[in-house]
Parts: structure tokens; C-alpha cells; sequence
């Protein structure tokens, strides 16, 4: 029955796409990218993938139409008609598509147990997950001390983005609080509707706690810095989007972003050097305490600390710089 | 019992999802994705009972928060867009 | 005892459901913006109300029924109020209701 | 009943050549972003379905069950929606000075201004 519910959401999500390449207005496309997400989060959570659905719904329902609304204001929402290779590109679109889904015949079967990825690492990361970390999340096991390289990569990929945005963008944003132009119209944000301020008021610390809530919870429940960098950061943006920018930048100052951005990345890497100092390998939590286990706790804690500062600082930072870009 | 409700659910998005395709206006877009919004938030909750893991109900928690975002930023976009094109007949025209 | 929690909790979902339907026919079938949101909205909240409310008998007393009370709280909040923003975009933006001639920027005063 | 088992890798591969129709056939410099974000929606997709095993459930250890998903592609997955968004952002800000420097998104306009 549930294999029905998925293909019901697939087919959702194949004409989604189609209608999001299809519309000449980009605003109608962004805002069709929105069901999309949707669509897609509820996919993930149909297939057992419950923290990536967290990071999808984290993203996607906010940030990312943020994002793209505040690039449409700075580029024009219009698609001029016309692709001059229309025909070859629809063709050889087609070509490969028969061809891939013609390869898809030797695949596995949908949650097939003995198709190949379930043959190496993964079965050990369960296995070994309780002995070794000893905490119930075993995706959390694995991001944070398994795989703890790779997660420093990704780290680095996000932080070197926020900064390549600033360097693109940076230009319009005031860089201390003195500096914020005071609001210059009294309509400044969302002030005449008065009822989605007054609600999103009341909802910005609960979306902080939750912030919280999944940061630290990570280790029990589908959740960790990622996740909680991305709320966090939704609810400082629904607070630019209520009050007007300036507030934010005000209760959030630009010096203050720049510190997480650089900061959460060199928490993550100043654990793995304090692995290396106190006499193990980089990034193994192990010896961070008397006992091993409790060591990786520790250890996990604060490197998904780490991320969640440095998500919140990048998605802030390239919210701002898109913001400020626009009144220049 | 969850799968009727679960069916009535998804049957009601792909109603949305029509109403976000035909339009007309920006507003019945705007409608409709944030109908999905509160839908997904229903079909997760119901899911996550489904599967008997309902530790799982902090994705339709998720949603239930931030969705609200989308439409803001939407409509403070839209009112932007408004402000400027006066501007520009008023000093243009 | 399970037996009644349990009619009462399928009644619930039933009518939920059917809520939930209702909505998503009046969203698409209705003629004109403020109809549909109209029906999208009422039925939106009427729907969380009793498909969550039927949930929760479910799930008995725990930590899960916290999680859905907090859920149909900010359900409850955050629908209506993107309604209302909604609503009131559109009519600024100088979106008709029916009939009657608005002029758009006399509402923002 | 077969069959089912492959319209997850089949609607991944329409979505991921919807995506890339979009990345070579618009013109629209934003256009060409969103079809990006959709062409990586659909490796999200593949690696999320290949992670899933019958009958198991999300890797979040609990007493009592003994099958579980494999937890390797969602964490790989989980970081790049991350890096996904974060790049996608340095994408459009690119498009954004482009448009203050050219005046325009548009590739055939870019290219026109580029040969003057």
C-alpha cells in the first residue's frame, strides 16, 4: 500500500517538475520549487530517510524560497521566451532518459536486502554504532564521528560559499549596528499586516527552541547541526521579514555572522586537533574523555555544535548580502 | 483507518497541486502551496503512525513552523515589486 | 474502553478525511480567489482539528501527544494568519472580490 | 508488482533529465539554476531509494527492531542538500553581478554584449 502513496507522490513530483521548467514567469516557478520540496521531504520520510526529510523541510520550505525570491528582485522575474536548440535538446533529453530508465532494469529491486550498498560499511555502521558510539542515531553516528572527515569537508564547501557570496555581494550591507539606515518609510517590513506580525512574533522563539531542540537532540532523534543551523536561520530571516532587515542586522550584526561563519568551522577543526594533541588521530573523539564512549559524546556534541554555527552564520550572511544588495 | 486518511490526503494535494498549476493570479499559486503546506503537515503526522515511529513527528513539527516563512517572504516580495513600480510611475509618469 | 477511544478516534480521522477532501475540491473548483480561499482555509483548520485530534486518542498519553498538540497549535496559529496576509495582498494588490469597485490604495490607509 | 520496484529509479531519471533539459535548453541564467537544483533533487532521490531496505525502518536504533535502513546514503545526502542550497546561493549571487554588469540574464543578450 505505502509503494502506491509513493508512486501517487512520484508522479506529484514528475509533473511539479515539469510544470517549474515549463512557466515563463520564474516567480511561478519559484514558488511551484516550493511544492516541490514538499513533495520531496514527504518522499524521503517514505523511504526511512527521517533526518534527510528534516534537512529538506529545513531548507526547503523556507530558506531556499528566500533565497531565490531575493535574487529575483535583484534580476527581474520574466523569462524572455525562445530556446534556439529546442528540438536538439528535447532529443537528446529523450535519448538519455530511455537510456537510463533501460538501465534501471539491472538494478536492484526497491529494497532489495542483499542489492550491493547493503553488502559493505553500511551493516558494520549499524553494528558497530552501539558499541562504539553508543548512541541511538545512527546517521548522526556516522556524519559526525565515522565519517567525521567528510562532514569537515562539507563544512568547508558551506563556509567557502558564504564567503564567496560575500565577496560577490557584500558591498550594501552595513558591517555594524551604528550603521543600519534607519528605516526610511514607516511601511518598512511587513507593518501593515498587522496579524502575520503579530503571529510571527509569537512564533520566533518557539522556532529558536526547536532550533535547539533538534541541535542537541540529534544524537536520539532525526536532527543535528545541519538541521539546526537552517531553522535557526529561518527564524532570524522570518524576523527580517516581519520587522524589516535593518532590525535583523541590528539584533544580529554583520561583524557577528562573519565570527560564527569562521568560528563554527574552526570549533569542528579544533576538535579534531585537540584529538591529535591529546595523543590519537584527527578527529577521534575517543580520548576526549577518560572513557572512550563518553569521549565520542563529547566529541559528537561539539562538532555538530560546529556545523550548526556555521550553517546559521553562512544562510544568514547570503541573506543579508541578497537583501542588501536590492537597496543600493 | 490511517490509510483513508492518508489517501484523502494525498488525493487533496494533487487538487492543490492542479489549482498551483492552472493559477490564475499569483495569489491562488500562493493559496495552494500553502494549502500543500498544511497538508504535508497532516500526511507526515499520519505517516509517522503509520510506520509505528512516531519519535518522527519533529518533520511535520518542522513544517508546521517554518512553512509560514515562505508565504511571508512571498508576499513581502510581492509588496516590494508593488513599491517599486509606483515609484517608478510616479516618477517616470 | 480501547473499543470507544478507538470508534471515536476512526470517527475523528473519518470526518478529518473527508474535511480534508472537501477543502481541496472547493480549492480547485470554486470560481474566483476569495471562494477558494474560503473553502482551503475553514476546512483547513476543521481538518487539522480532528485528524490530529484523532491521532492523539491514538497515541494515548506520551511524548507523541505533546509533539501533535504542539503541531494543531502552530497549525492553528500560522494557517489562518497566511490566510489573512493573504487575503489582504491580494485585495491590496487591487484583486476584486466580486463586485463593487475598491480602490486599492485607499484600503491601505 | 515487479515493475514497483523500479518507478523510483524511473521517475529519477525523468526528473534528472527534466533538470538537465532545463540547464541546457533555457537561456535564463536563473532558469538554469532552478533546473540545476531539480537535476540534484533527482541524485538526492537515487541515493536515498538505493539506501532503503525492505521491511526495515530509519536507521534510529530502537529496542526491538533488528532491520534498519542503510544509514550511509542519508548522510551523505543530508550534508549536500546543505551544500546544495549554499552553493546554489553563490550560483545566484554570480547572476545577480552579471545582471549589474550586463544588464541582462539572458545568455543571447550576455553573449551579444560580449562580442560588441
Amino acid at each position: 500500500m505505502i509503494i502506491l502513496f509513493s508512486v501517487f507522490l512520484l508522479a506529484l513530483l514528475v509533473i511539479t517538475a515539469l510544470a517549474i521548467v515549463r512557466s515563463e514567469s520564474l516567480f511561478t516557478a519559484v514558488i511551484l520549487s516550493g511544492i516541490f520540496s514538499l513533495l520531496m521531504a514527504a518522499n524521503f520520510f517514505l523511504l526511512d530517510a527521517a533526518d534527510v526529510a528534516l534537512t529538506e523541510a529545513a531548507i526547503g520550505a523556507g530558506i531556499s524560497t528566500v533565497l531565490f525570491l531575493g535574487a529575483l528582485a535583484l534580476t527581474g522575474e520574466q523569462e524572455r521566451s525562445g530556446s534556439t536548440s529546442r528540438l536538439l535538446a528535447l532529443g537528446v533529453v529523450t535519448v538519455t532518459t530511455l537510456i537510463v530508465i533501460y538501465a534501471t532494469f539491472d538494478k536492484p529491486r526497491l529494497g532489495d536486502p542483499d542489492a550491493p550498498v547493503h553488502q559493505h560499511v553500511g551493516p558494520w555502521y549499524l553494528e558497530k554504532t552501539p558499541e562504539l558510539i553508543d548512541i541511538p542515531n545512527a546517521v548522526t553516528a556516522v556524519l559526525a564521528s565515522f565519517r567525521g572527515y567528510d562532514t569537515l569537508g562539507e563544512v568547508f564547501v558551506v563556509f567557502t560559499a558564504g564567503i564567496g557570496v560575500l565577496f560577490l555581494l557584500s558591498a550594501g550591507i552595513a558591517r555594524r549596528p551604528e550603521d543600519v539606515p534607519p528605516a526610511d518609510k514607516p511601511g518598512q517590513g511587513l507593518r501593515h499586516y498587522l496579524v502575520p506580525r503579530v503571529v510571527g512574533r509569537m512564533l520566533i522563539p518557539f522556532i529558536f527552541l526547536f532550533g535547539l531542540y533538534v541541535q542537541f537532540h540529534g544524537d536520539y532523534g532525526p536532527g543535528g547541526g545541519f538541521q539546526a543551523g537552517a531553522i535557526v536561520a529561518a527564524a532570524v530571516i522570518l524576523y527580517a521579514l516581519l520587522e524589516g532587515e535593518g532590525e535583523a542586522l541590528r539584533a544580529l550584526p554583520m561583524h557577528v555572522l562573519k565570527w560564527l561563519v569562521a568560528g563554527g568551522a574552526l570549533l569542528y577543526g579544533a576538535v579534531g586537533v585537540a584529538g591529535m594533541l591529546l595523543g590519537s588521530n584527527f578527529l577521534d573523539y575517543s580520548v576526549l574523555a577518560s572513557d572512550p564512549i563518553a569521549g565520542q559524546h563529547i566529541g559528537i556534541i561539539l562538532i555538530e555544535l560546529g556545523v550548526g554555527i556555521t550553517v546559521t552564520g553562512v544562510l544568514l550572511c547570503v541573506f543579508h548580502a541578497f537583501a542588501a544588495r536590492g537597496k543600493v | 483507518m490511517y490509510y483513508a486518511v492518508t489517501i484523502a490526503t494525498l488525493i487533496t494535494m494533487a487538487l492543490a497541486l492542479v489549482r498551483a498549476l492552472l493559477g490564475p493570479s499569483i495569489y491562488d499559486r500562493l493559496l495552494a502551496a500553502n494549502m500543500f503546506g498544511t497538508k504535508t503537515v497532516l500526511l507526515l503526522s499520519v505517516i509517522a503512525f503509520l510506520y509505528g515511529r512516531p519519535d518522527f513527528l519533529d518533520l511535520a513539527l518542522v513544517y508546521a513552523l517554518i512553512n509560514f516563512i515562505g508565504v511571508i517572504a512571498v508576499l513581502e516580495f510581492i509588496r516590494d515589486r508593488e513599491d517599486t513600480s509606483d515609484t517608478e510611475t510616479r516618477t517616470g509618469g | 474502553m480501547a473499543m470507544v477511544i478507538d470508534i471515536l478516534s476512526w470517527i475523528l480521522l473519518t470526518a478529518g478525511g473527508v474535511f480534508v477532501f472537501i477543502g481541496g475540491l472547493g480549492a480547485l473548483r470554486m470560481p474566483n480567489l476569495y471562494t477558494r480561499m474560503h473553502a482551503a482555509s475553514l476546512t483547513d483548520t476543521m481538518a487539522a482539528v480532528l485528524i490530529i485530534g484523532g491521532i492523539m486518542l491514538q497515541a494515548g498519553l506520551s511524548l507523541a501527544t505533546i509533539k501533535l498538540a504542539a503541531i494543531l497549535l502552530f497549525l492553528l496559529l500560522t494557517s489562518p494568519t497566511a490566510s489573512n496576509a493573504l487575503a489582504s495582498a491580494a485585495i491590496l494588490s487591487g484583486l476584486q472580490p466580486k463586485e463593487g469597485k475598491v480602490e486599492p490604495r485607499e484600503q491601505q490607509e | 508488482m515487479e515493475l514497483l520496484g523500479l518507478v523510483y529509479y524511473w521517475a529519477f531519471a525523468i526528473l534528472l533529465m527534466i533538470g538537465f533539459y532545463a540547464v541546457i535548453a533555457k537561456r535564463n541564467l536563473v532558469k538554469k539554476l532552478i533546473g540545476l537544483s531539480i537535476f540534484q533533487a533527482a541524485v538526492f532521490l537515487l541515493y536515498i531509494t538505493m539506501g532503503k531496505v525492505e521491511g526495515g525502518t530509519a536507521p534510529i536504533l530502537q529496542d526491538g527492531v533488528s532491520l534498519y535502513s542503510n544509514p550511509l546514503p542519508q548522510v551523505l545526502i543530508l550534508t549536500a542538500i546543505v551544500v546544495g542550497i549554499s552553493t546554489t546561493a553563490l550560483g545566484l549571487g554570480i547572476v545577480v553581478r552579471i545582471k549589474e554588469e550586463y544588464g541582462s540574464i539572458e545568455e543571447g543578450e550576455i553573449q551579444e554584449r560580449d562580442r560588441q
